[in-house]
């Protein structure tokens, strides 16, 4: 058949008219459809049987109870454990966002030894007989106190096994990083002696006068707070809130007293002059005050009337007044201090006036008020032996008082003062004031061994990183503390099998122990960390492992507490911001961002507003009655006397006139492409102020200009 | 070269010159075919699209040249059902025009929704109480009239024609070609209002919420109406450009002042019809839902009082006035203007019920959300451009679209017409 | 839809603004619960999938008079004009990929039939719908956290709220393996619900008298006297719905002590919210 | 879209829908096939 144009044509139709009307077209076309429902890089979760278990959080000093939802031994779900003593169901976006912690790719995964400018992967074993060598090699020496630790906290067990190894090599030279607790032991010492800490019973009170305290920004135990707060309104208790920037805690009390920056103390104490001017406070506790209450009150008389304080504060003198009346007529009245989440800097004069309040109005171990306890020592040790190098060693000065001093004293010496240095839990490279310095000083250290479970600033300034567990995979005792008026020992328990090479860090700090012999190897004597928790919480442990908790106290003590306002009455000077600029820069927390221990995950950071973080950019807050000159949503460049950073600007009339706020917790500077690398971390801009009389940083913010950039 | 497929006593420039025309309008094509690759292989991402904006530039794009394209099913129904006999010297053009909108209009929605590959579940999974279920079976159905349409002018191609199947069945559907214009009209007549409607059930939206007659808000039979106003006005401003640049007289002028009269009193009714919705809209509809007129007009960088002066009154009454008044009409300067300012108020009142829809906020304490497109967005949205442009030179250069031609261009003295 | 038994619910939530703190643990034991994908900047909240979004209201005055609150947007899942099931995205969606529960007053979501041409986002004045822009990737090694029990979306879908469904079909399971007809308040609760630190957020059966929800919404049986489409309407004075005039018949309510805030619920000419403040929220019986 | 899809209803919306559309579509069928054959008789007629 020879093919013309015709038949040809005519075949082609054909062909096509036969595709059309076969069910080829059909099939693809529901093929494709299908293949579009399975995309293979789309995941499919695996199905299987659900259990829950419950284990507690220890992101954060708030220790909440959470429950894990396991899928064929794959968690995929945290969420508040019903019942528990602290959080009772609730949970804070951070702990939910706790597996994004445990499955992120960026985590250490093997133990890491650094090599010029990278680290390489080396083997537990290595790594802790390296650790082990230059410990012994500097004790040898001679001088163990040349080896330092910075850990988040003083209590619970595996801080205490730390200490133990500090204590048996012969160094004094522990340190923990700022944190609330530290701060309501340092403000119990100051008023009713050493050994004691302090909780605000807030579910309770009918009348909450909070200085700064951000009580739902993350303040003290978060979920607890928040629990507290929003039970105001059944309870019809009042909220009132003393702050220069109109927080959510200020959003949501029933007043919102705006304050110049760095002055609650002077409004504290124009308060307490208020009372006792107007015969307002409980005569028969302040009977048995101490340390000079006359003298207290003729200071008060002479620098804080109400105008003087006004002056000061930029509080109304009627409204000082009015708060002052309030305050101490109310029937269950509680004062609270720790400016934000109470774990930045603060002076101890703010928090002893602030406490000073409570002390006035009687309210001290009553329901309602504050619970001044000791300090909770569920943990029993047995003795550590010590050899002669470690007696000398741990009987000599610290290097500093606290991290600051620390981190002073190795900068302006010529020599390190500290030789070897162990971190755990703790970021001090991000979160101290003035990180160039802090970053400059670790520099000055020879040997640094991190104990994170992420490459973090402090962690990527080590030499050895120990990875640890992650607190979802460990087992640690985890007891609260952080203002909650009851005292509660939690257990976290290993929810999930470790997913990298990483130890419970109880595990490597007695393993290095052993490896350093001797007598320090003879206090370590423990096959695991498994074993030295149940033998360390002996006491408590049959609760500990049945009912995942221990409550050690609840509700007001019964013994009576003294109190000595010897610190109060010669009126220390209060803390001035650092610099002669116009405005003031004042760190903002926010509740969905993180500024010590760990960082932020990407849940969290993604329901950060685009009025905290626009793209790459930090968003600061200001008044546009100080924002001459700038454009809303526009760039600017804030100086301090300490650095400078490109900024976006939000006009935001919660903030006080002269006030710039800037948010705590971004502007890492690690390898996380969904976390880090986004806006400017506060701390570069602000350095530490130290408050004579305390020696602690009490720097609320720092002198700064702004200008378009 | 090509001269065996050029229409017989038609003249038609150099087959290198066409070819060059082709190629560069082509390069253009490839453009916007890249970008279509792209947003079929990558996503949406590869859009300035977002949640707010869920419908955009090719959203509006598709109204308005099923808007402009109305020009067909109108010019069908007055050609075939009203017998309006001078328009067959338009018909053709009209239903070719017709068609690149059509096909375009699908295009852009195949590459417009997020699963292309399940497009079809539109059909499949139909919902009918929702317009857009409407607008699609509506649009394929008449763009398979479109087709039918377009068919026997295809086959009336020189050498087409020699095939006798061919010759019969363009002439036997020549023969019941108003069975086919009257559906078309009744499917465009759904489909044109379905796309208005699109906009007018959106109760939760009180800037596109339109009260109405049964299911059928206003901008139902707004949408219907103006297509078919301003539609004509698009055939004719093509018209005119293909004569501009072929340089021949192409459609007589009292074919065109016929349609462009025809056109003109529609809009003018369309306007007045337009004015009361929106006097209605302005002071019944959006107050009872808590919006005074100037929420939707003040407070943002782009959406003004201007937009909407400009559509009914620049682009809508004047065009209007100009082509129903007869000293006017016949003046060709100010007819253009009148076709030039139908089609601009056509596009703009298609804007408006789409973008202005997604910018303006509705929640007390919503913002104002503005857009501007990705580049592979306008290149998607030039392609059509680009294929009508080639579409219109091959059928022009091979197929005898224009009856009058070759009496308007009698290369010899002419030969008796008629 | 008769109401043949007492089984058909009408599932719906209560907000209180006043003890919502903005902390965010909602969105996130949402996202969490429900495998929403998260990207590198997430900033530009206009494509950041964030089925529980949170805004932050303000009263507009200036210092220190300035005031602010937090509202919590979840899918409304709106019963549409005169509650018949019409929400403003089901009545638009082509290929029925979006469906109003009769049964549950659930709008849900049906992944795999959507094609994404996204009218349904257009229609909801909410913008609780979203859109999958990209293809969901997780970090490696953290897809093992995705829960079974939610299908992770492919590119090119639109999601939303789902008042975790899941929940729902596994509480029911439940019972009826052990021969319940009905489940109990505290079986199905949303994950915002059971994550929110403040107890803000109250979940359960608006027709169901007994639940918290019911008791403090009080929803009116009649339609509104005013607005015929809008039916439900909280005879709470201290309730309202977001949008409530449009009627959509959302069933997520807001309650607030505080006056500004409830005006922020809905759009008042001038001189309106000070004719119907005092008795908005019980216009039927007023 | 056929009586065998699930989301297929005999109410008076989909009566009305798929009346019409069906309706439209077997004008334009019968059309074309009447077209097309009548084409095909006239070009056999021819020869």
């Amino acid at each position: 058949m020879k093919v013309d144009r015709r038949s040809f044509l005519g075949l082609g139709l054909g062909a096509v008219a036969g595709i059309a009307v076969s069910p080829v077209g059909l099939k693809l076309t529901d093929d494709s459809s299908i293949w579009t429902q399975n995309w293979p890089w789309t995941p499919v979760p695996a199905d299987g049987e659900v259990i829950y278990e419950s284990s507690v959080c220890s992101l954060c000093p708030g220790s909440c109870g959470i429950s894990v939802r396991k899928i064929e031994n794959r968690p995929v779900k945290i969420e508040g454990r019903e019942n528990y003593p602290v959080n009772n169901g609730g949970a804070c976006l951070h702990g939910i966002a706790g597996l994004q912690y445990l499955y992120d790719p960026a985590r250490v995964k093997t133990p890491l030894k650094k090599n010029g400018d990278k680290f390489e992967e080396i083997s537990w074993d290595d790594a802790i007989a390296l650790v082990a060598g230059k410990l012994a090699d500097l004790r040898k020496s001679g001088s163990p106190e040349k080896f330092a630790a910075i850990l988040d906290k003083e209590q619970g067990s595996v801080s205490g096994l730390f200490k133990r190894l500090f204590k048996t090599f012969g160094s004094p030279n522990f340190y923990t990083m700022p944190s609330f607790e530290s701060y309501l032991e340092a403000t119990a010492a100051a008023i009713h002696g050493e050994g004691k800490t302090i909780g605000f019973d807030l579910e309770n009170a009918d009348f909450v006068l909070s200085f700064g305290a951000g009580i739902i920004e993350g303040w003290g135990s978060p979920v607890n707070c928040f629990q507290a707060n929003a039970s105001r309104k059944e309870r019809r208790a009042k909220l009132y809130q003393i702050e220069p920037n109109l927080s959510n805690t200020a959003a949501n009390a029933d007043k919102w007293v705006p304050i110049k920056p760095g002055t609650q103390a002077d409004l504290a104490l124009g308060i307490c002059a208020v009372i006792l001017k107007n015969n307002l406070f409980d005569s028969n506790a302040t009977m048995n005050f101490k340390g000079g209450f006359n003298k207290f009150a003729a200071m008060l008389q002479k620098d804080y009337t109400p105008s003087k304080t006004a002056e000061i504060t930029g509080v109304k003198a009627a409204d000082i007044e009015k708060i002052a009346g309030l305050f101490a007529k109310a029937k269950k009245p509680v004062a609270v201090f720790g400016k934000g989440r109470g774990d930045g800097a603060q002076s101890l004069k703010e928090l002893a006036a602030v406490h000073t309040l409570n002390c006035l109005v009687g309210n001290i171990n009553k329901k309602g008020g504050v619970f001044v306890k000791s300090k909770n020592k569920y943990l029993e040790f047995p003795d550590e032996s010590m050899d002669s190098i470690a007696d000398a060693g741990f009987a000599k000065p610290k290097a500093g008082r606290y991290m600051n001093q620390l981190v002073e004293k190795i900068n302006s010496s010529s020599k390190s003062v500290v030789e070897a240095l162990f971190v755990y839990n703790a970021n001090p490279c991000y979160s101290l004031h003035d990180t160039k310095s802090v970053k400059q000083a670790l520099g000055k250290i020879p040997f640094i061994v991190s104990f994170s479970s992420f490459l973090d600033e402090t962690a990527k300034e080590a030499d050895i990183i120990l990875p640890s567990h992650t607190f979802i995979e460990r087992i640690e005792d985890v007891p609260s503390g952080a203002g909650l008026a009851k005292t509660v020992v939690g257990l976290t328990k290993p929810v999930a099998s470790p997913v990298f090479n990483t130890k419970n860090p109880g595990d490597t700090v007695i393993l290095i122990a052993k490896a350093l012999k001797g007598s320090i190897a003879q206090s370590f004597e423990w096959e695991s960390y498994n074993e030295c928790l149940e033998g360390v919480t002996a006491r408590i442990w049959d609760s500990l492992s049945e009912d995942g908790y221990a409550v050690i106290s609840k509700g007001a003590p019964i013994e009576p507490a003294a109190v000595n306002l010897s610190f109060l009455s010669g009126n220390p000077p209060t803390v001035q911001a650092q610099g002669d600029f116009g405005l003031t820069l004042i760190p903002i927390d926010n509740m969905r961002l993180i500024n010590a221990g760990a960082y932020v995950s990407p849940f969290a950071i993604k329901t950060v507003s685009d009025k905290v973080l626009k793209g790459k950019n930090i968003v600061v807050e200001i008044n546009p009655l100080t924002a001459k000159g700038l454009k809303n949503g526009g760039f600017a460049i804030i100086t301090t006397p300490i650095g400078t950073a490109r900024v976006v600007v939000n006009f935001n009339e919660g903030l006080m006139p002269g006030v710039i706020g800037m948010v705590e917790g971004l502007g890492h500077t690690f390898e996380n492409k969904y976390v880090s690398n986004k806006g400017v971390n506060v701390n570069d801009l602000i350095g530490p102020v130290i408050e004579s009389g305390s020696g602690l940083d009490a720097a609320f913010g720092i002198k700064a200009k702004i200008s378009k950039a | 070269m090509d001269s065996a497929l050029i229409p017989e006593g038609a003249k038609r420039c150099s087959f290198p010159k066409f070819a060059i025309g082709i190629v560069i309008v082509g390069a253009v094509l490839l453009w916007g075919v890249f970008a279509m690759g792209l947003i079929w292989w990558k996503g949406l991402n590869q859009t300035n699209m977002n949640d707010y904006y869920g419908f955009a530039l090719w959203i509006w794009a598709d109204l308005a040249v099923i808007a402009v394209g109305g020009g067909a099913f109108f010019t069908g129904l007055l050609r075939y059902i009203f017998n309006i006999d001078e328009l067959k010297n338009i018909i053709n053009f009209a239903v070719i025009i017709g068609f690149i909108c059509y096909s375009s209009a699908l295009l852009i929605l195949a590459i417009d929704i997020g699963q292309p590959l399940r497009g079809w579940f539109i059909f499949w999974h139909a919902n009918v109480h929702s317009m857009l279920t409407e607008v699609a079976f509506c649009l394929s159905a008449y763009f398979a009239v479109l087709t039918i349409e377009f068919i026997p002018n295809i086959l009336e191609n020189r050498q087409a024609n020699k095939v006798p199947f061919f010759r019969h069945l363009a002439h036997n559907m020549h023969g019941i070609m108003a069975v086919f214009a009257a559906t078309g009209a009744f499917l465009s007549f759904f489909h044109q209002g379905s796309l208005g409607g699109v906009a007018g059930v959106l109760f939760g939206r009180p800037f596109a919420y339109r009260e109405g007659l049964l299911i059928w808000p206003w901008t139902f039979f707004l949408f219907t109406w103006s297509a078919a106003a301003f539609g004509p006005c698009f055939t004719l401003l093509i018209t005119k450009i293909t004569e501009t640049i072929t340089g021949k007289k192409l459609v007589k002028d009292n074919v065109v002042n016929l349609l462009a009269k025809i056109s003109g009193w529609m809009i003018t009714i369309y306007i007045i019809a337009k004015i009361i919705d929106t006097i209605y809209w302005a002071t019944v509809t959006a107050p009872s839902l808590g919006f005074n007129i100037s929420h939707f007009y003040t407070n943002n960088g782009f959406y003004g009082y201007w937009i909407l002066i400009t559509e009914i009154l620049v682009c809508g009454l004047v065009p209007g006035i100009i082509l129903i008044m007869k000293s006017t009409r016949e003046n060709p300067t100010l007819r253009l203007i009148a076709f030039i300012l139908g089609v601009i108020g056509i596009c703009l009142n298609r804007w408006v019920m789409v973008l202005q829809v997604m910018a303006v906020p509705v929640m007390s304490f919503d913002t104002w959300a503005l857009y501007f497109p990705s580049w592979q967005e306008i290149a998607t949205t030039i392609l059509p451009v680009a294929y009508g442009i080639i579409l219109i030179s091959v059928t022009y250069r091979y197929l005898p679209v224009f009856p009058q031609e070759a009496e308007l261009n009698a290369v010899e003295p002419a030969a008796e017409t008629e | 839809m008769k109401q043949e038994n007492n089984k058909e619910h009408k599932f719906g939530m209560v907000i209180d603004l006043d003890k919502c703190t903005g902390c965010g643990s909602c969105m996130v034991s949402c996202m969490s619960e429900n495998n929403v994908p998260f990207k590198e900047d997430e900033s530009n909240k206009k494509d950041s999938i964030t089925w529980m979004r949170v805004y932050k209201l303000t009263n507009g005055k200036s210092f220190p008079d300035t005031e602010t609150a937090y509202l919590p947007r979840p899918c409304m899942h709106c019963a549409g004009k005169g509650g018949h099931g019409h929400s403003p995205c089901v009545s638009v969606c082509p290929a029925t990929a979006t469906e109003y529960g009769h049964d549950t007053g659930i709008v849900s979501q049906i992944y795999t039939r959507c094609f994404g041409c996204r009218y349904c986002m257009g229609a909801c004045p909410y913008h609780a719908r979203y859109f999958n822009w990209w293809d969901p990737k997780w970090p490696e090694g953290m897809e093992n956290y995705l829960s079974p029990n939610v299908s992770p979306r492919m590119r090119g879908v639109v999601e939303k709220c789902s008042f975790c469904y899941h929940r729902y079909q596994a509480a029911r399971d439940k019972a009826y393996h052990e021969g319940r007809n009905d489940i109990e308040e505290n079986e199905f609760q949303t994950a915002c619900t059971t994550a929110c630190p403040a107890g803000a957020i109250v979940f359960g059966d608006l027709n169901n008298p007994a639940h918290k929800v019911h008791q403090i919404v009080k929803p009116d049986p009649h339609p509104d006297k005013w607005n015929r489409h809008v039916v439900g309407k909280s005879r709470n004075p201290k309730v309202f719905r977001l949008l409530e005039r449009l009627g959509t018949n959302p069933k997520i309510y807001y309650l607030s002590e505080r006056e500004w805030i409830r005006r922020k619920g809905d759009n008042y000419l001038d001189g309106e919210w000070d004719k119907i403040k005092n008795h908005h929220g019980s216009s039927s019986h007023g | 879209m056929f009586p065998f899809n699930f989301e297929w209803a005999w109410d008076v919306g989909h009566a009305i829908f798929f009346g019409g559309f069906w309706y439209a579509i077997s004008i334009m069928g019968a059309g074309m096939a009447y077209c097309i054959l009548k084409a095909a008789l006239d070009t056999m007629n021819d020869n």
